[in-house]
C-alpha cells in the first residue's frame, strides 16, 4: 500500500499524470496549462514530461477549446479541458449544450464524446467578478453531460481518472478553494465508483447534502450541531448527473428531515432537483419540507461582502433549526 | 441588365449584377460559363475522359436527388429539405478532392459531398424525415453528420485536424460552411487555431450569395477569401461553379495540408439557386433578374456543353445519365416514403455510452406507462 | 374598445410595432427580420415603417446581436433581439449570463440594461434538430435576468410592450407552435402585469401550473378531467423569473395537489423550482407531493417521435391521477 | 544577446529577442527609445510645450500609481492588482486621443486610460480591493466599467457606436483589449459587426506580448493589425511605447471614424513589463533577458529625454512632478486602506432596476438572519 499525503491541488496532478501514462491518447487543453502549469498549478510539470502534443497551450478562447476537443474525440483521443475560471466557461456554452452534450445520441451511439471539462468552481477565494461562480446547474440541466464536484484529495486522485476513462462527457468540477487542503491517498486503493454519493458521517437527526466545497462546511455543521446533541447525517453528492439519490432517500426515510447546502444560487440550484425528488420519493416520511441553504438569488458579490454571500456553518445550522421546529 | 466592366468584380462587395464571372486573378476559372476550358497560371488539372464524365454524372445525379428531395417534401413525406441546387459543382468537386482517409465535416446542405462520399441518399433522407439525425457511420464514410448550428463544425474539423497532427497521417480535414457562417465567433477560432497549429484543415467555404435572405454585403464587405491572410493562411476565391476548378484549388489545399503546411481558406463563389429551404420564401428578398443571371452559370450545364464539344459525351451516354437519374429517384422515393422512425423508446439509448440509472428508470417509466395505453383504443 | 382577432404571431407583430411608435429608442436586430420579416414573420412590415436603423437586419452571430444590444443600451436605445430559434441562443449564452445579466449590478444601478430577447421556444413543430428547445430554465438560475412565457394573443400583444418598456432584461419566451393561434384582443384595455401569474380556470381537485404551449395543454387537460367528474385549477405561470407563486400557494393551500407541465427536460427544470418551493411553502396542505410533467431527461429526439417527448393531455392526467392516488 | 537584422521585425512573428524597434513601414513611430523626435510619412503630431508636459506628467504619475497598488496589494490591502508596468504611453496616448464627448471601453489593466478620464484612482482601487466593481460613473467619465470577461467589452463598444450613428452624433468610441483577447470569437464577431455597420468604433489593442503565460505567437503568426484588412478595414500597427506616436494615431482613426469612415484596427506594440497580475510567476515563462531588452524601449525615459533635450523640462519640472506623485500615492494609500464595503444587504439591491417580490423577501429574510447574531457575541 502506497499512500501519500496530498492537497486536492497536487491529487489532481498526479492523478493526471497517471491518466497521461495509462492512455497515450489522453491530451490535456488549456489556456495557461503548459509552461505556466496553469493558474492553480494543477498541470505543474506535466507538459515538461510529456511534451506539447499532449499538454496544449491553446490560443485563448473557451469555445475553442472545447470545440476542438470534440474533434479530437471523433478521432479517438481523450481531451481533457482546462477552463481556467467558472465565470469563463460561457463562451464555450454552445459547443458544450449543443455540440459536446448531444454529439453520442445524435450519431445514435455512433460517435463517443470521452470529452472531461475541468473546472475550478466555486468562492471564498476573495477574487474579483467571475471567478467564483457555481455553474454547475446549467451542466446537470443537459443531458448528455455528466457533471460531478470532488470534494477532497481522495476522490480528486481517482475521480480525475475515473473521469477521463468514463466514455461520457464529463464536466468535472474542482473546489478551487479547498484546493490546498490535505488528505492521505492510498495510491493502490481501489476507488469508489465515479457517479456514486456518499455518506460520510452517520447521522439521526437530519440529513444534509453538500458537494465541492460545502461538503467541508456541512461536515463542520454536524461538528457544531453534536455539541449541542443533535446528529446530522452528511452525504457527499459527488456526482450532481446523474444524481444518486438512493443514500440520501435511505438516509431520510429515518431521519424525515433534509437540508441541502450549495454555493451556487438558490433558484433552480442543484437543490431544487433534490428538494423534488426527495419530497416524491419521501413523501410519507419527511417532517419539514427539504430546506435549501444556496448562494442568495444575486449575481457573485465583491470579495469583501462574499462571506456574507456564502453558505457556511450558521446558515447550514440554522437551516437543521428550522427543519427541527417544522 | 446593367453591363459591368470586368474589374468591377474585383470590387469589395462582388455578386449579383454581374452577367457571367470574367477571368480575374482574383478568381481561379478551369471552365467558362460558356464550355470552354481554359488555363490558370497557379492550378491546373487534367482529367481524364472517364473522369470528366464521373463528375458529370454525379452533377446530374445529386441535381436529381435533390429535386426528388423538394417534391417529396412538398408531398409531405419530409418536414425540411435544404436545397443544394446551383451548388452541385462546388461540392462535387471538393468531394472528389477527397483521399478516402481524409475528413469532411459538412453543414445541412452538402448532400453532393455526402453523395461523392458514399452515403446512401436514405440516410440523408431520414434526417429530413425527422427519422433521426442523419444515418450514416460519420467515421467509416469520412463524412461528419450534418451540423446544424452555425458553425460548430468547423472547430470539430480542426479539432480533427489536431488529432491527425497526432498520428502523424497523411490525412487532410474538409470543413464545409456557408457565406453567413463566417460572421460567427466560433469560425473565427476555428481559423486562429489552424493557424497557430498549422493543422491540416481546409475551410471551404460555399459563398451561394445568401444566408437565408441576407446578402454576402451584410456579413463583409471584402471578398470572404481575404479573411485568411489576417489569420496568417492563404485564401483563394474559385468559381463555385466551375467543378474542374473547384477540384483543382481544393485538391491543391488539401496536399498542402496533408504536407505541414497548415490551412487554407477556399471561397467557392456560387449562388444558391433555391429558396434556403422549403420553408423559405425568397421572392421577399431577392430579385428574379438575379436568378436569371446566374441560370447562364449553371454547373451543369457547362461541363455538358464541354463534353459535347470535345466528343467526351454522345447522346447515348447523357440519356444513360438521366435514366440512372431516374433509377436514382425512384429509389429515394419509395426508401422515404416507407421510412418509419424507430420505436420512441430509442430516445433514451443512445444519450450515453454508459446508460445511467436515473435515465434507465425514466426510461423503465417511459415504457409502463406506453404499455397502459395497450389495448385500450378508446 | 377596439377588439380584433389576432393569432399570438400577429398579435407580437402589432404589439412591437406599437413599442416602436410610442418610443423612438427601440431598435430591433436579428438574423433575417428585415427584409423577409423573420423567419416566423414575427417583425413583417416592420423595416418597412420604421426603416433600417431600426429594424437591423445583423449579420449571422448572436453572441453579436446580444453583445452590441448590451452597448446600444448603455447609449440610451430599448434593443429588441431576436433569436431565431431557441436552439441558437447559446453562442450568446456568454453575453447573457456575464454582461446582460450583470451589467446593473457591477454598476450598482448607474447602467440599466432595457433589452428584450425574444424566442420562439418548444417542439410540436416537426423541426430538425436544435429547433425546438426549451432553455428557460438556464436563464430563470441566472440572476439579473427576467424571464417571462406567453400563452395567448393577448398577452403577446401586451406583454411585449411591457418587457420592452421594463428596466430591466427580458427573455421573451414564444411559444412558436401556438403562433398561429387565435383570440380576441382589446387594444384598448388596461393590461395585466407582466410579472403575474394567473388562474385561467377554476378547480378544487388538484392544481396544474403551466406556461407557454403547455397551457392549452393543461387546459385540454382540465376539459377532459371535468369530463371524468375531476376539477382541475390551472394556473398560467406567465412570469419565470421572478415566479409569482401567491396565487398557486393559495390554491395549492385549497386542493392540497399540484402538478406542474413544461416541455423543458424534467431534471432542474422549472417545476424542480416551483415543486420545492410550493412543498416549503405548503408543507402541511399537501397530499401528495407536487408532481412533474416535463420533457424526459434525453436531447429533444427527431421529429417523428417528439409526441412521445413532449408532454400531452394524457400524461397530464396520467400525473393527476397519481396524485389522487397519493 | 543576438543581434538580429532590422528587416526581421517585419516577420511574421516579431517581438522579444530584438534591440530597439526600427523605424520600419509597418510601425509607426514619432518619439524613437532614444528620445529623438522622427517623422512619419503619414501620422504626424506638433503638440504643444504645455502638452507634452502634460503627457510626461500623466505617465509618470499612472506607474506611480501603478507602483503603490502594487504594494498595497503585497500588504493585504488589495485582493489582486493588474499592473500596467510598460504600457504607459500605449494607455495615456490613447486616452488623450479621446474627446470628452468619445466612450472607452477598457479591459481591467487600463487604469492609464482611467486616469486620464479623470476616474478617480479610488473608484479603481475599490474594484481591486474587493469593495465593489468600480465606483465611477460610466457615462458621466466616457469610460466603462472593467470587464473582466475577454473581449466582451468589444461587443458592447460596437454596440454603443452603432448608438452612436443613430444619434447622428460626432462622438467615436474606443475599444480596448489585449493580444490573448484577439482569439476570441467575439472580437471577431465586433470587428464584423463595425465594418457591416461602418460603426465609428476604433479597435485599441495592447499587444503586450503575452496573455498570462502565452506568447504573440501562439494567438497569430502574422502582426495583429493585419486582422483588419481581412475584415475590410485599415489596421495600423504603431510603437506603443512611443505616447507621441500612440496619440497621433489614435487621434487619426478617432477623427475618420467621427467623419463616418467607420472603424479601424490599432495594434499598440509594447510589452508587460510586470507580472500579468499580483497571483503571476512570470519567472516561469520568460527569461529576463527580454525584460531586459525591453526596459531599453521604456515610454517614459524616452519622452524625459526628449524634454530635457528640448529644454521643454528642467529639474524643477521633473522634480514636481515626482512629488505630485509622492502625493498622489499617500491619497491612494490613504484612501484605499480606509476602504470599507458597503452593508452586505446591499448585494440585494442593484440586481434589478425594478426589484422583485421574491428578491425583496430573500433580502428581508437575509436581515433577519443577520438581526439574530446582533447581541449573540458568544
Ligand atoms: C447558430 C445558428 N444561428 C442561426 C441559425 C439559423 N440558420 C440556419 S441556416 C442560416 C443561414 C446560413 O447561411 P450560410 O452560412 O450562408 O449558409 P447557406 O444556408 O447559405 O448554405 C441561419 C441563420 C443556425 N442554424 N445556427
Ligand atoms: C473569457 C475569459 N477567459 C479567460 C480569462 C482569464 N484571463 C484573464 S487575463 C487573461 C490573459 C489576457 O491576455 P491579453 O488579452 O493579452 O491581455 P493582457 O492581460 O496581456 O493585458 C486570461 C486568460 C478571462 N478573463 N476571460
Ligand atoms: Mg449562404
Ligand atoms: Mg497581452
Amino acid at each position: 500500500m502506497t499512500t501519500e499525503t496530498l492537497t486536492i491541488g497536487k491529487a489532481l496532478n498526479l492523478g493526471l499524470r497517471r491518466a497521461m501514462e495509462d492512455d497515450a491518447k489522453v491530451v490535456l487543453m488549456g489556456e495557461d496549462i503548459g509552461r505556466l502549469g496553469g493558474v492553480f498549478r494543477i498541470t505543474d510539470g506535466l507538459q515538461k514530461d510529456f511534451g506539447e502534443a499532449r499538454v496544449v497551450d491553446t490560443p485563448l478562447a473557451e469555445a475553442g477549446i472545447v470545440g476542438t476537443a470534440v474533434g479530437l474525440a471523433m478521432r479517438g483521443y481523450r481531451p481533457v479541458c482546462e477552463i481556467q475560471f467558472d465565470g469563463f466557461v460561457f463562451p464555450a456554452f454552445n459547443q458544450l449544450v449543443t455540440q459536446v452534450a448531444k454529439m453520442h445520441a445524435r450519431s445514435q451511439g455512433r460517435v463517443p464524446m470521452p470529452v472531461v471539462i475541468r473546472i475550478p468552481f466555486g468562492g471564498g477565494i476573495g477574487a474579483v467578478e467571475h471567478h467564483s461562480e457555481s455553474p454547475e446547474a446549467y451542466f446537470a440541466h443537459t443531458p448528455g453531460l455528466k457533471v460531478v464536484a470532488v470534494s477532497n484529495p481522495v476522490d480528486a486522485y481517482w475521480g480525475i481518472q475515473q473521469a477521463i476513462a468514463a466514455p461520457d462527457p464529463v464536466v468535472f468540477l474542482e473546489p478551487k478553494r479547498r484546493y490546498w487542503e490535505k488528505a492521505e491517498v492510498d495510491l493502490d486503493a481501489t476507488p469508489e465508483p465515479l457517479f456514486g454519493s456518499r455518506v460520510v458521517r452517520g447521522g439521526d437527526d437530519v440529513t444534509v447534502l453538500a458537494y465541492g466545497p460545502m461538503v467541508k462546511t456541512a461536515l463542520q455543521a454536524a461538528d457544531a450541531a453534536a455539541e449541542e446533541g443533535r446528529s446530522l447525517e452528511v452525504v457527499d453528492l459527488r456526482t450532481l448527473s446523474p444524481l444518486d439519490l438512493d443514500p440520501v432517500i435511505a438516509s431520510v426515510r429515518r431521519t424525515g428531515r433534509c437540508v441541502v447546502v450549495h454555493e451556487a444560487q438558490t433558484t433552480l440550484g442543484l437543490g431544487a432537483e433534490i428538494a423534488a425528488r426527495v419530497t416524491e420519493q419521501c413523501f410519507h416520511s419527511l417532517e419539514a419540507p427539504v430546506l435549501r441553504v444556496g448562494g442568495w438569488d444575486v449575481p457573485y458579490p465583491p470579495a469583501r461582502m462574499e462571506e456574507e454571500y456564502l453558505p457556511d456553518l450558521d446558515r447550514v445550522l440554522d437551516a437543521v433549526d428550522r427543519a427541527m421546529a417544522f | 441588365m446593367p453591363t459591368v466592366p470586368a474589374t468591377a468584380v474585383a470590387d469589395p462587395v462582388p455578386g449579383a449584377g454581374a452577367p457571367h464571372l470574367p477571368r480575374q486573378p482574383d478568381l481561379v476559372q478551369l471552365l467558362t460559363p460558356e464550355g470552354q476550358r481554359v488555363e490558370d497560371p497557379v492550378y491546373s488539372i487534367d482529367p481524364t475522359p472517364d473522369e470528366l464524365r464521373g463528375l458529370y454524372r454525379d452533377l446530374v445525379l445529386v441535381r436529381r436527388w435533390d429535386t426528388e428531395a423538394t417534391a417529396l417534401q412538398r408531398q409531405g413525406e419530409l418536414g425540411l429539405w435544404a436545397s443544394l441546387l446551383g451548388q452541385e459543382a462546388a461540392q462535387v468537386g471538393a468531394g472528389h478532392a477527397l483521399r478516402p482517409d481524409d475528413m469532411a465535416f459538412p453543414t445541412y446542405r452538402e448532400h453532393g459531398v455526402a453523395w461523392v462520399r458514399g452515403v446512401d441518399p436514405l440516410h440523408v433522407m431520414s434526417l429530413f424525415r425527422g427519422v433521426d439525425n442523419g444515418g450514416w457511420d460519420p467515421v467509416e464514410t469520412g463524412f461528419n453528420l450534418y451540423t446544424i448550428v452555425i458553425p460548430a463544425q468547423t472547430l470539430h474539423a480542426t479539432g480533427y485536424a489536431m488529432g491527425v497532427q497526432r498520428d502523424g497521417a497523411e490525412t487532410a480535414v474538409l470543413a464545409f460552411f456557408g457565406d453567413g457562417a463566417t460572421s460567427q465567433g466560433e469560425i473565427n477560432e476555428a481559423m486562429i487555431w489552424a493557424a497557430s497549429f498549422q493543422a491540416p484543415v481546409v475551410f471551404f467555404c460555399q459563398n451561394n450569395q445568401y444566408a437565408i435572405s441576407a446578402p454576402i454585403e451584410r456579413q463583409s464587405r471584402v471578398p470572404l477569401y481575404q479573411r485568411a491572410a489576417g489569420f496568417g493562411f492563404p485564401g483563394v476565391r474559385v468559381d463555385g461553379n466551375d467543378v474542374l476548378a473547384v477540384l483543382a484549388v481544393t485538391r491543391a489545399a488539401l496536399a498542402a495540408a496533408r504536407e505541414g503546411q497548415g490551412p487554407t481558406f477556399i471561397e467557392a463563389f456560387t449562388y444558391r439557386m433555391g429558396a434556403h429551404t422549403t420553408s423559405d420564401d425568397p421572392t421577399r428578398y431577392r430579385l428574379a433578374d438575379e436568378l436569371e443571371e446566374w441560370k447562364l452559370r449553371d454547373p451543369i450545364a457547362r461541363l455538358k456543353v464541354y463534353l459535347a464539344h470535345e466528343g467526351l459525351g454522345d447522346a447515348d451516354f447523357f440519356a444513360g445519365v438521366e435514366a440512372e437519374g431516374d433509377e436514382l429517384a425512384a429509389r429515394i422515393r419509395s426508401g422515404t416514403t416507407s421510412m418509419e422512425p424507430p420505436p420512441a423508446v430509442s430516445m433514451f439509448d443512445a444519450v450515453y455510452a454508459e446508460q445511467t440509472p436515473p435515465l434507465a428508470a425514466q426510461r423503465a417509466e417511459f415504457e409502463a406507462y406506453q404499455a397502459s395505453f395497450e389495448g385500450s383504443s378508446s
